[in-house]
């Protein structure tokens, strides 16, 4: 049972099948991107209460989606390198954290930019934001735990223990600031309020939550592809590919 | 399309600045989340190519990394 | 040389903890005078005037607490690394869950809950009501704990590293989020009249699943840190 | 007679260079075995993944013809003792709240009467009661030694024992491994100085990474 196992782990066979995945890959996010931002932004009719800025959902939804997926697959790739001790599983992991803070990041930016036409505030404590910004601080958490080992394979294995106790945080935190959110219930400013948003004007953003969705692998698969070759740099068919590379 | 010509898609009534800053930031970042591994793949081949020849000079066997 | 009991073997890991911490007293003064000191620096910032405080008193107190928790949690396990002993304990036999549990659990023994009994004297300061008292000292009480097993797992983490200070606080600030929003929510409600059963219940609930799945978390941290 | 410790093919690597590779060797008991080698040579090592510090090594430790895993080790632990570089024992504790700390990890609980000859093996008699602040190196150092006589064990690994013992302190040392690998104890030890009197003497060369 566990030949399958270890073939798919090794490291080779993951470059390899990740050369054939990669231009697909692309494709799809391109695609999907390119025709729901069209069709979000020019064809889709202004929100009758929040006007045009409502847009901004298009890109804001999908990119705390898929941050929040980051952590997820960030957490079970350290759980199995923590139990099998798998190298691919640490890489990946390691890879994870960088994208999926950026995106984090981005979703912040997007939803403070769309908070100042529509309440007037650059800033908005709102249920959903205030959850990204701590998911923000978790991945904050985990990218400096790993630049403060010296030895790597440490600093892997910390991180993928704090990647699980974040896992394993997230529904609590999530549910914790909904339930504060509630508590507080200022004047009707609703973030998540999609609900108030006409549901025709919603289908755009099932193609742009694919398009970050397959984006979010394409650069997993790039940066996982860099930290297998160095990795595994003392290995013959390393030397073969990036010789053979230079003459290209 | 919504919009009737270029200047009203730029205004968006008003929100038009907002939405193009939004969707900029967003595509900066994106293509900068494509940039970065395609730059240190490129980097690191030089590296490594540096890091072969050295291995060249003191001739050390290579695993076959099959593991 | 007959063998340990399991309650034999928590009391001398208990009476251990304990001791150490009971014979540096002056360490164990620290993060309390930290809570008194942080709390009189609101009025000195927010203006002295007794509605504001009373409002803010919940939040104000509940965050330092927090903070000096946070404090109090860098030393758990540094100076046992810097002389040997925590090597000794990843050599022991006795599994590394329960020798952690109990250590931590001491640990909050003399930070934890001497930060939850000074907790209501600095709610008289801040003007807080006194009908929150009780919920405030309920509160801190099963809050401190959770946070002490969550700061644990940080301090086990960064145990191993030279400035692991500022790092701790990086790590598990996030992770205090839920602790501080149920806390200081239970005790608002107390203020207000309401009455604050449910926030309660849940901060017991989270006490009750750190204190049992934390340790897992801090004895694989320790191993990661150790096994270097 | 079976090796009470048996290494086979053993490698492992610190900070990128492969320190040792292919290492095999036997510790029986009644021996005495030595690593010597240069600095920065991996002895310390060594003797950590022996013990179960360190899980990042190839090969196979087997103790009385049991394959250690890096995670279930408790025959090991219960029968053998390791004395790392600093003494593992707490300043502001006494001699004896020390010892019965490190021996209530042991599962063991030790009786007034054992802790006080061990302590007084080891010259230490009256300072059962001092803080070990107040004691100087040397006599931490053997408060940590005399956990060498708290339980009866099978196997000592020291590293560098003989730090900060005087004259008298080393010769005793000494005395105690010969006598401890006479009564049938294995004892593995990095150290400097040059053993003079300890007998049945085997040591492996690590010879550091080329």
């Amino acid at each position: 049972m566990w030949g399958w196992f270890h073939k798919w782990s090794s490291p080779r066979w993951f470059y390899q099948l990740s050369g054939r995945l990669l231009p697909w890959l692309a494709v799809l996010t391109a695609l999907t991107l390119v025709a729901g931002v069209a069709w979000g932004l020019l064809f889709v009719p202004p929100d009758y209460k929040q006007g045009n800025s409502f847009r901004i959902i298009y890109i804001h939804v999908p990119a705390a989606a898929v941050a929040m997926a980051g952590y997820m697959v960030m957490a079970v790739a350290g759980a199995i390198s923590l139990i099998w001790r798998i190298k691919l599983a640490d890489m990946v992991m390691k890879c994870c954290a960088p994208i999926g803070a950026a995106l984090t990041f981005l979703a912040l930016v997007t939803g403070a930019i769309w908070g100042k036409p529509t309440w007037g505030t650059w800033w908005v404590w709102d249920a959903r934001i205030t959850s990204v910004l701590v998911l923000f601080f978790l991945y904050v958490g985990v990218l400096a735990l790993y630049e403060a080992f010296d030895n790597k394979e440490a600093a892997g294995r910390a991180c993928a223990i704090l990647a699980l106790v974040g896992a394993v945080n997230i529904p609590v935190i999530y549910w914790s600031v909904e339930w504060w959110y509630s508590l507080h219930q200022p004047a009707s400013i609703s973030f998540t309020g999609e609900s108030s948003i006409h549901p025709s004007m919603l289908r755009p953003l099932i193609l742009t939550i694919i398009g970050f969705y397959s984006f979010f692998a394409v650069s997993l698969l790039l940066f996982v592809r860099n930290e297998i070759l160095n990795r595994e740099r003392n290995t013959r068919w390393v030397r073969e590919l990036i010789l053979a590379d230079s003459k290209v | 399309m919504y919009f009737n010509n270029i200047q009203e898609l730029w205004a968006m009534a008003g929100h038009g600045p907002f939405v193009w800053a939004a969707y900029g930031i967003t595509l900066a970042t994106l293509l900068a989340l494509l940039w970065v591994p395609l730059r240190t793949r490129q980097q690191q081949s030089r590296n490594l190519r540096a890091y072969y020849r050295r291995l060249n000079a003191s001739a050390t066997s290579l695993t076959d990394g099959e593991n | 040389m007959n063998p340990l009991t399991l309650t034999g073997l928590c009391r001398a890991l208990l009476r251990r903890e304990l001791t150490v911490m009971l014979r540096s007293r002056a360490e164990l003064a620290n993060p309390l005078f930290f809570f008194l000191m942080v709390c009189a620096l609101f009025p000195l910032g927010l203006g002295p005037s007794p509605q504001l405080l009373a409002t803010m008193a919940p939040g104000i107190l509940w965050i330092v607490a927090l903070l000096s928790v946070l404090m109090a949690s860098d030393s758990l396990f540094r100076s046992d690394f810097e002389d040997g002993t925590l090597e000794q304990v990843l050599l022991s036999p006795v599994s590394l869950y329960l020798i952690v549990l109990i250590k931590t659990l001491g640990h909050w023994l003399l930070t934890g809950l001497p930060l939850t009994l000074l907790a209501p004297l600095l709610a008289l300061m801040l003007q807080m009501p006194s009908s929150g008292l009780v919920v405030l000292v309920l509160s801190l009480a099963a809050g401190s704990l959770v946070l002490s097993f969550i700061a644990a797992i940080g301090a086990a983490l960064t145990v191993g590293l030279k400035r692991g200070g500022v790092l701790l606080s990086l790590l598990v600030l996030p992770l205090f989020v839920p602790v501080l929003i149920f806390g200081s929510a239970a005790v608002q409600r107390a203020v207000q009249g309401m009455d604050s059963v449910s926030p309660l219940a849940l901060l017991a609930a989270m006490a009750l699943l750190s204190l049992a799945l934390a340790p897992l978390a801090i004895a694989g941290a320790l191993r990661v840190s150790l096994d270097q | 007679m079976q090796s009470l410790l048996d290494i086979s093919g053993l490698g492992f690597e610190r900070d990128g260079r492969q320190l040792v590779s292919g290492l095999s060797f036997a510790v029986k008991p009644g021996e005495v075995l030595r690593i010597e080698g240069p600095n920065g040579a991996g002895k310390t090592s060594l003797l950590r993944v022996l013990a179960g510090l360190y899980s990042g090594y190839q090969g196979d430790i087997r103790f009385n013809d049991e394959l250690l895993t890096s995670r279930c080790r408790p025959l090991l632990q219960q029968q053998s003792l390791f004395l790392g570089h600093s003494p593992a024992i707490k300043m502001t504790l006494t001699a004896r709240e020390n010892l019965e700390w490190l021996a209530a990890l042991q599962c063991r609980q030790v009786s007034a009467g054992i802790l006080e000859a061990a302590l007084a093996q080891v010259g230490l008699t009256g300072y059962e009661d001092v803080p070990c602040r107040q004691m100087s190196a040397g006599q931490q150092r053997r408060v940590a030694l005399a956990r060498l006589f708290l339980a009866p064990l099978s196997l000592w690994m020291l590293d560098e024992p003989f730090t900060a013992l005087d004259k008298t302190a080393v010769l005793e040392l000494e005395g105690w491994i010969n006598d401890f690998a006479a009564q049938g104890g294995a004892v593995v030890l990095t150290t400097h100085h040059d053993l003079t009197t300890v007998t049945p003497l085997q040591s492996i060369v690590l010879e550091g990474s080329r």
